[in-house]
């Protein structure tokens, strides 16, 4: 698969909470833990703020995948926004889904202060699968009057035929 | 039916009330109705064509029907659900409003159809109802009906969930391709009431005011997330969208999702909290890494 | 508990994580074990000391010491070991290990017994005693002590004359033979 | 009550005693012993010290064979049996890698349901029935000794406290006789010496007796058929090396049977190298006071 | 159109190596808005934040980037700089192009182009941040102290003597705590009571300190500078305004076989009783479980068992009537001095993870007691009168063995730590022991010595080289009773010998636990604990006595082992986070708070459901007449602690976070 498409390079955009994951990147950075240089950290207090509209903004605006990532459940810093926020996005990971986005573009995780190595992991491991997906043209050619022929390979090759391109 | 009449004559006679939201006969069909004089009691009416959910008149973006006076409305039991979020978010006081529950025995799609109750013509949300007697009310009227005949074809919902996913995303693609960004699903719900709604909102612009599918869709998203949990399933969105976009089945979808993983339906009691808004420390969280 | 990785493979402590799961490393070397230990006053090493000599891969030393072969398996050391290094699985490790090393490892009167007691299973499914101290004393030569046992256990019908045969000893014998050969792997690997 | 049953080797032999007092016991007590067809031996020690995959090989051999005659616990009364198995059940069910290997081996389905029991268990479940039943045994002081299988290791036994279990005792209570308080009930007696090592497990049963026979017991209750050989039948050798020592060495089970006024011969009793014969007779005895068991 | 200033770390060669600074530096110049683009060595030295004023002087900035290494790291240091040249700090803000990319990446190019990515992103931000101004919070000049222990006087003491009001809350009927069991204590051996009494005394007495004893804390509720906290004031029995602690109830009382706690068990009380001589307040207190009165009135006896003491009082002060009361007292901030207890070895263990000892007969061996038993018998005050006598016979042991690391360094058993303060207290024992037996012997079963501290380790030597005591390295088996004595099985791991002790008594060194019930009262203060219930500090090592929740300070055994000094330093520490925090007129604090804008608020009150704080108030919007408009939400910027939930919730976005509005994040997700 990636091979296919070996110049690829997701765009990845991760929105995590300022005291367990933020610190776990600072973590991993300050152990040196080498990951892909995909994923670009937006720091926020809490999972709790993050907004569903930040994921549609981030996809509108060419994000091929997205990371959500908090404190470990009895650990959030605020005592309950990651359990919100779990709320929250149990429903629209799944009504997203019902529309046909592939979920599999979206990572959510519990990542604590002193899990660097949990980090790197998930920031590998969804730029693996991202890249695996494709570029996500179905989301960012929904702006153009008409969809965009349909990439060769992958995901958006059958959904846009199913889209029936003129 | 002389029931209602008889209950919204005395109701405004002694002035309980300065104003009855029902239905009457129009031109083309059944259409809602603003009885504010005794003497007009007699137009109100109430069959299987009565297919709107009155309780949109309570929302409080409607201050000139505030302006008539204390009102008395007439619910079936979905429409009572929405008369119950109202409450239960403090849009509605339970005591500023008279509630006038009737037993329902199922509606037809469109107000302008035949009052006769078909598989062919019945409203899809009547056809597994479990509510067709409200629970919250002042006044309860008539016997309850025999149930309404099953609608015809399959579940449209999981027609859609069965969709392979490339599939399910080319359907709503089209579907809200259509979409003229009319507003009228969030006008016509009850459940609308925001005093400035997130969609008009230009700084930051999260959702774009253009008509294309991307910004659709992002509309869509928000109103549905919005609704999780609160959506009384009146159907009135689809009924009132110009482009026959079938917005129910995102919402019953959700429906379904939220009482598979919290076990909660919305109900037409205004003490039982919704579930956004709240958690377990022990929520299924099995698409956490 | 660590997973030991930090073991050569080549090293003993290594060798013992793949035969145990267990890391020796683990052992603060109190002396619970030995303290509690019935036959460490036979043992050349003690308990602790064995797994110290396992901890500086003091091969040679170790796996030729009679100690391994002199513990009872009773338990008491893991039962009590404060740091759960569990001595005894670690001790059957060590004879285990010793046994791919050399067969010959255990000690003669030992090495018999329980050749003999595996011996009479593989026959006949089952151990009877008459048939077992026999071939025990024959393999060796210890023809007096307990002789004078015996007939006294005979007498009380404790020891079973005729060896009876169990009709699943075919089974029994496969699955010997398909431990010996998981051994042999092993052993090469 | 139904009990699936593994006898042992040593139940058909050195044990025999415990075979049949156990199943008179059982029977008086209305519990059935479904034998496992076909069993064959654990392994004990041998394989153990060995070859550590025989030996769960063997054992699991045994619970695969009770599993198919639809067996859902199993009660192995000698001790060493009751670990193998235990230990089996525990490795087939915590060490996978290992499971693939043995399950083969089986030739027949394992899921591992088979529950396993040992005979104190089983007769501390029956305690209050006991106690209902009994001709309390008025005057008679023994000392429980568990030894090393019954209770270690904890996780494998997952019975009673291993440090300090009282399980014995409530039986030995049960059926009217006093459990002297000593030290050296968890010792181990040597057994997987009993044959080649007899100078060990001369000088540690010699500990354990003497240590009971200051605590003023009369006689010695086990549940392991090793323990009991080492301790009865090495008992002469041990007395060689000092003061005599003359204590019976019962199975609990004998113990329950005398209680139950099981008829004497079905409990093997005679069968012992040291005479039960003073105890019996302290029984008999209508007040007794303490003296030393007279040799048998 | 702003002017943001970018200015561009190398940190040396740490981002430099594999971030090309330069480059961004530029890239960044480029965007629209950015006024000023340069890159230096060092951003945060003295040179580096001369270069952020200097820009933002001569180019008039109205916004400045740092992109550096994690905010978390020099977000202060750069935005005292800006505040410093006069702009308001929260303009300021930092792209981490250091742990978030140089660190994590090889690749020259890409790590660049991410660098820029990321503080273009911070510029768009900062090009819509709001100057905003602290949050200014009054302060109830009060510390409540939880635990009358050493640590919880000493933090009392400390901060009355500062100037400060103290309200002293303590579980048990005197305070004092562990210490006022103690004899003597090491390295000084200085008697424990004569050293702790007096600071009992001056507690009590102090005109600033209220003491709440026989008490505990209900409920907590606030925030930094203004909490109010419930405290339970349970029934003594005994009115405390009229009793004048003469004594005479407890003469009178006829059940005195009450094993005393404070003597371990080893001393006898009766039911109406004082802790011990010299408690403060000396006040008794009805033991209701063994009472003849109230086990009768249990039983549901109509007629009264027993009154003998109410009859003894002369000051009628004994009222069998009383009920538990509740007090509400406002205090700015609270220290956690709730202290330890020991393993409860031979007992009921309260986790599945710990295991009784059963080797070891506590409980079963009547001779085998704890460190605190032993302290009892070695006070001049005990039950022995200062003799050391077995409990069984009462006779003097002339052979005493003493096992270290009991619960200790034991994972199987017990508890993974080392207790630290048990090598001291074993040493201390073999000499208390050898200064009144001078022909005992003592033993000592040991795994390491641990003797850091001044004048520990010469202490500890001093045991074994001038008082006789021998030290054997190794674990004890198990404790067997042989008639009068106890066989001892233990092993010398230095000369490899099995030591077997026929001693005449044995005292177990067991481990230091954190109080019972302690999770209970971290989860009322929302501070964090580890898994054995220790609280956890703010920073192991550079906010050792503060806690995760603001205003709220930690001070001895309840945040790990201590010893006496070592608690006293800690508790002074403490005191001095709250007089620092008292020395300000009002608090600052960070103003991300969240503001609601009640013109839009439709008033659904989600905010309100979902506010782990409580912060969301409803308040009326009212005409000229006064009439109720409409009710909306607003916001307690004190209470507020920014996590945002509440925007994220509402779904008209109304209530907006400062530093992290939808505008701001609209921007960076733009910008990325």
């Amino acid at each position: 698969m990636a091979s296919e498409a070996p110049q690829f390079e997701p765009k990845i955009v991760a929105f995590v909470c300022n005291w367990c994951t933020y610190t776990g990147a600072d973590l991993a950075g300050t152990s040196r833990l080498q990951m892909a240089p995909n994923v670009r950290v937006v720091r926020l207090p809490c999972t709790g703020r993050i907004d569903p509209l930040f994921i549609v903004k981030a996809f509108e605006r060419g994000a091929d995948g997205v990371i959500v990532s908090g404190c470990h459940p009895a650990d959030c810093h605020y005592t309950a926004g990651n359990y919100h926020a779990r709320r929250r996005f149990a429903i629209f990971r799944d009504l997203l889904d019902f529309m046909g986005v592939d979920v599999r573009r979206i990572t959510f995780s519990w990542v604590s202060a002193s899990e660097g190595g949990k980090w790197r992991d998930v920031v590998n491991d969804t730029t693996a699968r991202v890249k695996e997906l494709g570029p996500f043209t179905e989301y960012q050619g929904l702006s153009d009057p008409w969809p965009p022929a349909p990439p060769p390979t992958g995901e958006g090759a059958s959904s846009s035929q199913a889209l029936g391109t003129p | 039916m002389n029931e209602l009449r008889e209950l919204a004559r005395k109701l405004l006679g002694d002035g309980t009330v300065k104003v009855v939201i029902g239905y009457e006969e129009g031109p083309r069909g059944v259409r809602p109705a603003m009885i504010t004089d005794p003497a007009q009691a007699e137009r109100l009416v109430f069959d299987a064509r009565c297919v709107h959910n009155l309780a949109t008149y309570l929302n409080p973006r409607r201050p000139h029907l505030a302006r008539l006076g204390k009102p008395a409305v007439v619910v079936k039991g979905c429409d009572a659900r929405a008369v119950a979020g109202m409450i239960r978010e403090s849009q509605v006081k339970r005591e500023d409003v008279v509630i006038v529950g009737v037993r329902c025995g199922g509606v037809v799609r469109d107000p302008t159809m035949k009052a006769a109750l078909a598989p062919e013509t019945v409203s899809p949300r009547c056809g597994h109802c479990a509510s067709r007697e409200p629970k919250l009310f002042d006044h309860l009227l008539g016997a309850l009906p025999p149930a309404p005949p099953r609608p015809a074809g399959d579940d449209p919902v999981a027609r859609v969930e069965q969709m392979p996913l490339p599939e399910r995303w080319a359907f709503w693609k089209e579907e809200l391709s259509r979409c003229v960004r009319c507003h009228a699903c969030r006008e016509v719900c009850p459940m609308c009431f925001c005093a400035a709604c997130v969609a008009d909102k230009s700084r930051p612009q999260w959702i774009e005011t253009s008509s294309t599918p991307r910004a659709n869709l992002s509309w869509q998203l928000t109103r549905v997330m919005h609704m999780a949990g609160r959506c009384a399933g009146c159907g009135e969105c689809t009924r009132a969208c110009p482009s026959h976009i079938p917005l129910s089945l995102i919402l019953a979808h959700v429906a379904r999702h939220v009482e598979r993983r919290f076990g909660y339906q919305v109900d037409d009691d205004p003490s039982i909290p919704a579930p956004i808004g709240a958690f377990k420390t022990d929520d299924s969280q099995e698409f956490i890494l | 508990m660590s997973d030991g990785s930090f073991h050569p493979d080549s090293s003993l402590a290594g060798e013992l994580l793949r035969a145990t799961g267990l890391n020796v490393a683990v052992c603060y070397q109190c002396g619970k074990c030995s303290a509690g230990c019935p036959m460490a006053a036979e043992m050349p090493l003690k308990p602790h000391q064995m797994l110290r000599l396992a901890q500086l891969d003091e091969r040679e030393e170790l796996l030729s010491d009679p100690s391994p072969w002199l513990c009872l398996t009773c338990e008491t050391c893991s039962a009590r070991c404060p740091n759960e290094v569990d001595p005894a699985r670690l001790v059957d490790g060590l004879r285990e290990i010793a046994l791919k090393r050399d067969p010959a490892a255990a000690p003669r009167r030992l090495r018999a017994f329980h050749e003999a007691f595996l011996r009479q299973i593989r026959r006949h499914g089952r151990v009877f005693e008459i048939g077992l101290v026999a071939h025990y004393k024959v393999r060796t030569g210890a023809l007096l002590d307990d002789v004078l046992i015996t007939p006294a256990a005979l007498r009380r019908g404790k020891l079973a004359l005729l060896p009876k045969d169990i009709e699943g000893r075919e089974e029994v014998r496969r699955i010997f033979e398909a431990c010996e050969r998981a051994a042999r792997k092993e052993a090469r690997s | 009550m139904k009990v699936g049953y593994f006898p042992g080797c040593s139940l058909h032999a050195t044990a025999k005693e415990l075979d049949l007092s156990l199943k008179a016991v059982a029977a008086s007590l209305g519990v059935e012993l479904e034998e496992i067809r076909d069993w064959s031996c654990c392994g004990a020690s041998s394989a153990h010290a060995t070859n550590h995959l025989l030996s769960i090989a063997l054992s699991a051999r045994n619970l695969a064979l009770a599993e198919a005659q639809g067996l859902t616990q199993v009660m192995a009364p000698c001790a060493a049996c009751f670990s193998r198995l235990a230990t089996a059940r525990h490795e087939m069910a915590h060490d996978e890698g290992q499971a693939q290997l043995v399950r083969p081996m089986l030739a027949r389905p394992f899921k591992n349901a088979v529950e396993v029991q040992n005979v104190v268990a089983l007769l501390q479940g029956l305690a209050g029935e006991i106690k209902a039943r009994a001709t309390p045994l008025a005057g008679l002081k023994v000392a429980c000794y568990y030894g090393c299988l019954l209770v270690r290791p904890p996780e494998i036994a997952q019975f009673d406290d291993p440090e300090d279990p009282t399980s014995m005792e409530q039986v030995v209570a049960a059926t009217g006789a006093t459990a002297v308080r000593w030290s050296r009930r968890l010792d181990c007696c040597g057994a997987g010496f009993s044959i080649s090592r007899v100078g060990s497990v001369v000088r540690l049963g010699r500990a354990i007796l003497e240590d009971a026979k200051a605590a003023g017991a009369q006689a010695v209750v086990v549940a392991c058929p090793m323990c009991h050989s080492n301790l009865d039948l090495r008992q002469a050798a041990m007395e060689a090396r000092g003061a005599s020592l003359g204590l019976p060495i019962l199975f609990l089970t004998q113990l329950v049977g005398l209680a139950l006024k099981v008829p004497r011969e079905s409990l093997g009793l005679e069968r012992h190298f040291v005479s039960a014969a003073g105890v019996l007779e302290a029984l008999a005895a209508p007040a007794p006071e303490q003296r030393p068991a007279p040799r048998g | 159109m702003s002017r943001i200033g970018v200015l561009v770390c190398h940190c040396g060669e740490n981002i430099g190596r594999t971030v090309d600074c330069a480059k961004v530096a530029h890239a960044l110049g480029e965007l629209p808005g950015v006024a000023h683009a340069a890159d230096y060595k060092y951003m945060c030295s003295d040179p580096g934040q001369l270069l952020i004023k200097q820009a933002i002087a001569e180019k008039k900035l109205d916004g400045v980037v740092v992109a550096a290494c994690s905010p978390r790291m020099h977000e202060k240091t750069f935005r005292r700089a800006c505040a410093s040249a006069g702009m308001n700090s929260f303009l300021c803000e930092m792209a981490n192009i250091r742990e978030h990319c140089s660190w994590i990446h090889e690749d020259r190019e890409r790590a660049t182009e991410k660098a820029i990515a990321l503080a273009r992103a911070i510029v768009e931000k900062v090009k819509r941040n709001q100057p905003l101004s602290p949050i200014h919070i009054p302060i109830e000049r009060r510390a409540l102290v939880i635990g009358g222990g050493i640590a919880g006087i000493q933090a009392a003491l400390d901060v009355a003597d500062g100037g400060g009001q103290v309200v002293l809350v303590e579980k048990e009927p005197s305070i004092g705590g562990h210490m006022s069991q103690l004899s003597e204590t090491f390295p000084t051996l200085d008697c424990s009571q004569c050293i702790l009494t007096p600071r009992m005394v001056e507690a009590y007495q102090h005109p600033n300190i209220k003491l709440l004893a026989y008490s505990e804390v209900e409920s907590v509720s606030g925030y930094i500078g203004n909490f109010e906290v419930k405290v339970r004031r349970k029934a003594r029995g005994v009115d405390e305004t009229r009793c004048n602690g003469c004594g005479e109830c407890q003469k009178a009382c006829p059940s005195k076989k009450i094993p005393s706690e404070f003597e371990q068990g080893l001393g006898k009380r009766t039911a109406i009783y004082v802790p011990f001589p010299q408690a403060v307040p000396n006040i008794p207190v009805i033991d209701r479980a063994n009472c003849a009165l109230f086990k009768g009135r249990a039983k549901g006896a109509k007629k009264q068992a027993c009154g003998l003491c109410k009859d003894a009082c002369g000051r009628q002060a004994v009222d069998f009537d009383q009920q538990d009361s509740f007090v509400t007292e406002k205090v700015g901030a609270i220290v956690v001095a709730t202290g330890y207890q020991l393993y409860t070895i031979g007992k009921a263990q309260p986790s599945e993870k710990l295991k009784g000892y059963g080797e070891y007969g506590y409980g079963k061996i009547p001779d085998v007691i704890d460190g605190l038993q032993f302290e009892r018998l070695a006070s001049a005050s005990g039950p022995t009168g200062g003799k050391i006598l077995r409990p069984s016979d009462g006779k003097e042991p002339k052979k005493i063995v003493f096992l270290q690391c009991i619960g200790s360094r034991d994972p199987a058993k017990g508890i993974e730590y080392c207790s630290k303060i048990c090598c001291m207290y074993v040493a201390k024992h073999t000499m208390l022991y050898r200064h009144k037996v001078h022909d005992g012997k003592a033993y000592v079963f040991y795994m390491d010595v641990r003797a850091g501290g001044k004048g520990y380790e010469e202490f500890a030597r001093r045991a074994i080289e001038e008082e006789g005591a021998i030290y054997l390295r190794g674990r004890v088996s198990k404790l067997e009773r042989a008639g009068e004595k106890i066989k001892v099985y233990g092993f010398d791991t230095l000369s490899g010998r099995p030591m077997v002790i026929d001693a005449e008594m044995v005292v177990l060194a067991t481990a230091m636990r954190p109080q019972p019930g302690i999770e209970t009262l971290a989860q009322k203060l929302s501070v964090s604990y580890d898994g054995h219930g220790f609280i956890n500090e703010a920073h192991p090592k550079l906010r050792p006595v503060e806690t995760n929740t603001a205003g709220v300070f930690v001070a001895g055994a309840c945040q790990a082992p201590r010893d006496i000094p070592d608690s006293v330093s800690m508790a002074s520490g403490a005191a001095s986070k709250v007089l620092g925090l008292f020395s300000h007129e009002e608090l600052e604090r960070d103003p991300t708070v969240a503001v609601v804008d009640e013109a839009g608020c439709a008033g659904c009150f989600h905010c309100e459901r979902v506010c782990p704080y409580g912060a969301v108030e409803r308040k009326d919007v009212k005409n000229r007449e006064g009439v109720v408009l409409k009710v909306v939400a607003s916001v307690n910027k004190g209470v507020c602690q920014g996590c945002g939930t509440c925007q994220a919730t509402c779904p008209s976005k109304k209530v907006e976070l400062q530093g992290f509005t939808d505008e701001q994040m609209f921007a960076v997700i733009s910008a990325l």
